[in-house]
């Protein structure tokens, strides 16, 4: 081989290489890397089955209940399409709020109930003074009633890209 | 007025003009950081979910920015010297490294700091906060190599090639909340759409990312001079400054 | 051109087979280090079987880490650099004949005994393909990526700055790797990792001989 | 063929080397003389492209090396103090090597001719770990005794360590290599017979 | 004599510190290996704290290990160790303190930096103690055990194998280092285990620096 | 004072050296000769001790070495090939610690005298790893220079990548070291004026 083919061969070499890259990249979105799984997912059975997982949600409005011996509590955890109920003995962040997002990791138990050792609270990216974020819940809620979009911090993320 | 670049890419002319600059910087950064930490904690609102605890914002974002800006500029200057062989870049990089893994020490301290209160957690593995975590390495690496050859030319290419190799980590950091669902929050702040952040808020915030710059440009001057005395010690021109 | 990068690639095997005790310590590093651990951790099978793929995966990632200072540390004292730097072919290509016999040396010893250490663990028999071919993936990562440090610490004073350039350059390679074990292990697909996994290996296919060429050449200088 | 103008090279903060100007043509060797610690390594190490001197250019055959690339190290043959050899390889081994990655595939029984010229024909299946000293620079040396070998030899010190006998042989080598039109750069420290009349002397001094 | 071993000695933290980087490494291997485990099997509090001693010990025993070929292998290749050698002293007794250097630069500072991982793996605040004093006594046996190793691998191929032998050597003291923390985790005194730790270090202090001067010896004949 | 007999040494399945006998006196000097391979460096870490010989005896003031151990090794001094130099230490620090671990513990003024006669002074801050072939074989045999040196040199090839200067200079030091009734046994390929008639010659032949 001539020297300017050699050079080209393995350009068009590395070209490819990096393509193949890209393309595996790619595809590697399309599956389950996660930090966790929303409910949705659970209840199509793509997360871990009898082993402990992460799963992220909304607290649903009204769910959160504490047992009386103070230091459990039991809530439901949804993406508005699906819930789940979540049990958990321990200390809550004090972010942790109903209909705000959280981060529960834990087992699922035969039952559907969903026992979390470690409750994380999740927040969105939305920084705004209390006045104006009451006004802009109302707002949201309509928006909601009318579009019945995920809550899910990725899926509001998203969301807000088309907001005005 | 036309201005020579070429003029000052030697370290003997920049020497002076580093000298020059520095102090505005300096100061810039002392007056920015006052006005945008009076704006963070006198002026901006509390947050409607996490009350005060998210004032951590003025310090964490500006230094989260900088940690990869700083890496990025680094590995420019490094890749110029490697390729041009032009002492000041390799100089520039070398100035820079301290200073951008200062930052990245900041927004990994003040992001754990932060995500006690709000998260629950100190620290997870999430993508975001590891590959952060890798920032910090390459850095320490970068000084590390460096200090550890002794012929400073080589050195400067060694690191050079090391910094260049990194630089993949940095849009990985970038996009991770996009990529993969992370405890860490998605951006704020964005080219494409309106910040979704209450406007003195993002003044504040705005104004503390100035003062991180200027802080970065100073450090990294100051820095730089020190270097060029150190490299070029022995030539003619730093002989002279001292009889000055 | 061929018969040069054969050249290097023979040599390096021929050399390798005359030191095996050398290579065979990796080898039963990867295997102490991963025994060690039911002695560390104590025998509780059910914990055993949740960290045996982070275990596994860990013990690969410094076995091959380990053997990282053989890659050009002996051709730099004796010379042999040096005539590789100056051969006609494309230095890069003769370090990626390099790198692919330390793999074979190195990495592939790991990738065919890491099931067998799985299954000691008592891994499901649905991982131990997926842990296989995560290391069969995996472990030239390793090496390619080691190359890049290997060379850039030549000559260095301290011979050791390589596991600090290194080591969170795997971290990756470690996530992905051990992810697709334990993506199977609670009953997901790996294919996600996997993929990443591959990426790695394509990125640092191109990027490994053409840094750790230069990391060479500027240690010859 | 082999030129440079205006080499400098800078060690810590000392100019080594300043102004060094050398040319080299076919049928002729050069060597450089100098007290240790002169900066005849150095020299020797930038002509092959090793190290970049701070200053100035080094061509062959009008082309500056760095762009000459391939052609160059292919007509270039250079054998520092070290004798890259592999310990555990046995000397044929070794060689065989050393020719395949240097781009040039030789036969078996020019490896025989080669190591009986060379009288190391009884070590061929030994380790070069058990060899001695000069038997190991000898081995290196036998590179120089193939058939087609390149037309730019840099060799630094190569007579050091070898017994008389040797320096005798390679000192021949060396003047059948010029009478065929090949170049030759060399160090040494020795007084050894160069051929006359086509020998320059290049001394630096520290 | 006194002079002689101060000489060794010296010589040996002299160079380290000048290949500063050198020893900050097995320091750094030590908190990031440290550090791989939670990434490679996951982050689940209860399962890390359980394995926190284990995990601890098996780095701090690889990150020794990782040191030990810079113990003799660079003084072989120069030469320095004929000189040793040849030297009035006893042999036996430079080798001892080319091992008292070699434990300051590379098990000091992971005795002073167990613990602080200890409260990062969320261990008990009465383990750290144990924990500290275990990797006091247990680290130095690493060192004079490892030196031995050290040693036979400097000689011609084969005796490489000699020197794996070594390496099981390390389990009983990784049993009781880990051993002794883990007591004080589930309720019991860990004076037994730290007792037989230093029954290990006083037989070690006997044999090793016979042992690998021995080794050393044979390798330069 | 130092004697061997019947020295024998088996490398391989040969017999490398049969049946070697010599005898250094003090104020004499003894240079063994041979060509490459003749098992020269073999026969001389013999006499240092650092290989036992399968056959034969060798005595240090007719006591058998490995009785004598202490005693001779304080009177010994050996350099080999390799120069026993740490890169990353200083000049003036590697020959410290060298003397040390001899057991002679010299003073700072003595290390300035000694540095200056080799030519080494402004080099005795950098570190070794920086010096060129020739400089650090300088450094290595500068502890000949120390008063009260040893009584025995063995020297393996000393002479090797000396400049001529420094070749002239180690020669010297060595007629002032058999005045003082010194003893020494070395090899070398080059041709060096000893001491004449103080030399003896010993030749090994493969
Ligand atoms: C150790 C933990 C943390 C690390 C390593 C970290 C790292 C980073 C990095 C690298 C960025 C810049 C990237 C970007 O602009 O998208 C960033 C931005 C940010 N982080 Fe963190 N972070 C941590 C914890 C937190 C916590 C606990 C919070 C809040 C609860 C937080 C809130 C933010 C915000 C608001 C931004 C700005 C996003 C934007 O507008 O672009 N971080 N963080
Ligand atoms: N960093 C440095 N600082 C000062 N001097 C240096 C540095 N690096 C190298 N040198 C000097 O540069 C010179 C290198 O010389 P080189 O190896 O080219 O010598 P040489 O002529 O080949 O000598 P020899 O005959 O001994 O082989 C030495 O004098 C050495 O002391
Ligand atoms: N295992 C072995 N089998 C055969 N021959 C061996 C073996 N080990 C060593 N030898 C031979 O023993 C000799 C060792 O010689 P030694 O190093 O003492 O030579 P020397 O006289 O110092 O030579 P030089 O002048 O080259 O330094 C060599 O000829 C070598 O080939
Ligand atoms: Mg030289
Ligand atoms: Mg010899």
């Amino acid at each position: 081989m001539k020297p300017r083919h050699k050079r080209f061969a393995l350009v068009a070499g590395g070209v490819a290489a990096l393509c193949i890259a890209a393309a595996l990249i790619l595809n590697a979105f399309n599956s389950n890397l996660v930090f966790f799984y929303s409910p949705t997912q659970v209840a199509a059975h793509e997360a871990p089955a009898g082993r402990s997982f992460r799963i992220g949600g909304m607290v649903e409005s009204g769910s959160l209940q504490r047992q009386p011996d103070g230091v459990t509590v039991r809530f439901v955890v949804t993406d508005t399409a699906k819930s789940i109920p979540v049990l958990y003995e321990g200390i809550l962040p004090d972010l942790f709020k109903e209909g705000k997002g959280v981060v529960a990791e834990g087992k699922l138990e035969g039952d559907g109930v969903f026992r979390a050792s470690q409750v994380l609270a999740k927040h969105d990216e939305n920084y705004m003074p209390p006045e104006a974020a009451s006004a802009v819940e109302k707002a949201q809620k309509a928006e909601q009633e009318s579009q019945r979009t995920l809550v899910l911090d990725k899926s509001a993320a998203r969301g807000a890209e088309n907001k005005p | 007025m036309s201005f020579n670049w070429f003029r000052y890419s030697s370290p003997q002319t920049f020497y002076p003009l580093a000298g020059r600059l520095a102090p505005f910087f300096w100061i810039a950064a002392v007056a920015l950081t006052i006005a945008g930490l009076y704006i963070g904690f006198f002026v901006a609102p509390t947050d409607f979910q996490q009350g005060d605890s998210y004032r951590i914002i003025f310090i964490h974002v500006p230094a989260a920015w900088m940690s990869m800006f700083i890496y990025v500029v680094m590995a420019g200057w490094a890749a110029a010297g490697l390729i041009f062989n032009t002492r000041l870049s390799s100089m520039m990089a070398n100035a820079l490294a301290p200073t951008g893994a200062l930052m990245t020490a900041i927004a990994l301290w003040t992001g754990a700091l932060w995500g006690r209160p709000t998260w629950g957690t100190w620290w997870v593995w999430d993508a975001r906060l590891t590959s952060e975590l890798i920032l910090l390495f390459l850095y320490v690496g970068f000084m590390a190599l460096h200090a550890s050859i002794d012929d400073p030319r080589r050195a400067d290419k060694a690191a050079a090639i090391l910094a260049i190799v990194g630089v993949v980590n940095v849009p990985i950091i970038y996009f991770s909340v996009k990529w993969w669902n992370t405890l860490h929050q998605g951006s704020s702040v964005s080219i494409t759409r309106a910040p979704s952040m209450a406007s003195t808020m993002l003044l504040g915030m705005l104004v503390m990312v100035f003062a991180f710059w200027a802080y970065s440009i100073a450090t990294a001057l100051t820095r730089v001079r020190g270097i060029i005395l150190e490299r070029e010690r022995h030539a003619a021109w730093v002989a002279q400054l001292g009889t000055e | 051109m061929r018969d040069a990068l054969r050249a290097v690639f023979l040599r390096d095997i021929l050399q390798a087979w005359r030191r095996r005790a050398d290579w065979l310590t990796t080898f039963f590093f990867f295997i102490i280090v991963v025994s060690l651990f039911p002695l560390g951790v104590g025998p509780e099978p059910a914990i055993l079987r949740v960290i045996a793929p982070g275990i596994l995966w860990v013990a690969a990632l410094l076995a091959s880490m380990l053997a990282l200072p053989r890659m050009f540390a002996s051709d730099y004292t004796d010379g042999t650099l040096e005539q590789l730097t100056l051969a006609p072919q494309p230095l890069s290509l003769l370090v990626l004949s390099k790198i692919v016999a330390h793999w074979l040396l190195t990495g592939l010893p790991l990738v065919l005994m890491g099931p067998l250490l799985g299954l000691q663990f008592g891994m499901a028999p649905d991982m131990l393909p997926v842990l296989f071919y995560s290391l069969l993936l995996g472990t030239p990562c390793l090496s390619l990526i080691g190359a890049i440090g290997a060379g850039l610490t030549l000559g260095v004073r301290g011979s050791g700055v390589v596991a600090l350039l290194v080591l969170p350059l795997y971290i990756p390679v470690l996530i992905f790797g051990s992810g697709a074990v334990e993506a199977v292990g609670v009953g997901t697909a790996p294919g996600g990792h996997l993929s990443l996994l591959g990426a790695v290996l394509m990125i640092s296919l191109v990027v490994s001989p053409l840094a750790s060429a230069a990391a060479v050449r500027v240690a010859l200088e | 063929m082999l030129e440079a103008r205006d080499i400098a090279c800078l060690k810590g903060s000392r100019w080594l080397l300043r102004g060094v100007a050398l040319r080299v043509e076919p049928g002729e060797v050069l060597w450089i003389e100098g007290r240790n610690g002169s900066g005849k390594t150095t020299l020797l190490r930038m002509l092959c492209g090793l190290t970049p001197p701070d200053e100035g250019v080094i061509q062959w055959v009008g082309q500056p090396i760095v762009d000459a690339g391939e052609a160059y190290r292919r007509e270039l043959l250079y054998l520092g103090h070290a004798n890259a050899l592999k310990d555990d390889l046995t000397l044929e081994e070794n060689l065989r090597s050393a020719m395949q990655i240097a781009g040039r595939t030789a036969r078996s029984d020019e490896f025989d001719e080669v190591l009986a010229q060379c009288g190391l024909i009884d070590r061929r299946e030994l380790p070069v770990r058990v060899l001695s000293q000069g038997q190991r620079r000898r081995v290196a040396l036998s590179r120089l005794w193939f058939p087609d070998a390149p037309k730019l030899w840099i060799l630094d010190e190569p007579f050091a360590a070898l017994d008389v006998e040797s320096v005798q042989r390679l000192s021949d080598r060396l003047g059948r290599h010029l009478d065929g039109g090949g170049m030759a750069v060399l160090t040494t420290h020795q007084e050894v017979a160069l051929p006359a009349g086509r020998t320059q002397r290049l001394r630096l001094d520290a």
